[in-house]
């Protein structure tokens, strides 16, 4: 298992109590898998079905690996303007 | 000419006009965002930005280059404000110029239509109610990049 | 709230901003012109702005009035500047507001195409060399109102 | 005949090396009889086919009829911006 630390803001760090939580995943997990193990936890019901994950500053799909080390961000509904 | 930057303090959006207008310049566009006083039919009496600072300035330097790929060789600066703001107050400013007007122009509006798209800020309401709220556009109708998805 | 008037000191761009943005907006949108340092490949040294004022004023009016019926409620305020003006020197301000963003680019758009189709302002540049030339945009595509022109 | 005074700006009060110059027109003259008039006067020469007349401070086409006492004015090829 690998453990990476998860920004969190506005809204989710709101819901999680906590602006970054640390989750386990798989060797080799994906953007998917830090979604399945953020889901769980308390908060993790305000999570929409895709949530948008950003892994070093950009968007990154589901399918994309993640490593430690990486900047990982689960991004609310954005609303600049 | 790029330039992004999330601010705590008040934008001068005189000094980006400035800043981007140069002797090879001809039109020089700004696009304002202020603090309104009604959304959804609520009275709003302010509202509380936040971001996620170091993607944010990413993505709206991605965006500056995204519009000088489309539209040549503007110049272009984004400032978004964070913080507690009051009706009428600056919270984002996108100061565009080029040596024409039509690329000044349409860059400008790209940049604003991006920026609300993609770039990690929210703003939370709050209300003559005293009730507060995080704006979610996506509730209404999700326009975020289908790509862009995580998750399962 | 349309205004609109011709000026022969420094556009006080930030000001024109300020004065249409209000509570109930949520976008303001700026267009700024200004003294680029070449023309058709001459090198421009300032230009020299003159303008039917009266006729100027009232054209740049209905210019607002026809913004306002084609793109809602916008507010409007347009300064043109006459005289001699140098290098990044400010020939035109369009300020513009509106609750959302959309109309407020459009009605922006709108106004700087009307004024340069249609109100009676002249330049004349004056170049490195010493030269000077009123500037003709009709010698190379007329684009002026065919129901407008007088003459036989 | 009547007496008009029409106002010139920029190239054309060049041409002409005046601000404004009176001509006269036929009783009911239109556009189209000022800017024959002006045509015949030094400088008229530069007038393009069709030139653009204001009356009172509106675009006016060609058969639109003058009164003494209106504001006429012959307008150079704008270039404002």
């Amino acid at each position: 298992m690998t453990e990476l630390q998860v920004l969190l803001f506005a809204s989710y760090a709101e819901a999680f109590g906590a602006s970054a939580v640390t989750v386990s995943v798989p060797d080799r997990g994906t953007v998917e898998d830090v979604v399945a193990a953020l889901r769980v936890l308390p908060g993790g019901h305000v999570l929409p079905a895709r949530p948008l994950v950003s892994v070093d500053r950009r968007y990154a799909p589901g399918a994309v690996p993640v490593h430690a080390g990486q900047e990982v961000a689960l991004i609310p509904p954005v609303a600049g303007g | 000419m790029i330039r992004a930057a999330i601010v705590a303090a008040p934008i001068d959006v005189a000094g980006l006009l400035d800043e981007v207008t140069a002797e090879c310049t001809g039109a020089t566009t700004c696009f304002v965002g202020t603090v309104r006083d009604v959304n959804d039919g609520r009275a709003v009496t302010g509202i509380e930005y936040s971001a996620y600072a170091a993607m944010a300035i990413e993505e709206m330097t991605r965006i500056g280059t995204e519009a000088r790929a489309q539209f040549g060789d503007v110049r272009i600066v984004i400032e978004h404000r964070v913080g507690t703001l009051g009706l009428r107050d600056v919270s984002v400013a996108i100061a565009v110029s080029h040596a024409r007007r039509a690329p000044a122009l349409d860059a400008q509006r790209f940049a604003i239509e991006e920026l609300k798209r993609r770039v990690p800020i929210w703003k939370c309401e709050h209300y003559v109610d005293g009730d507060r709220q995080w704006v979610d556009p996506t509730a209404i109708a999700s326009d975020a990049p289908a790509v862009a998805r995580g998750g399962q």
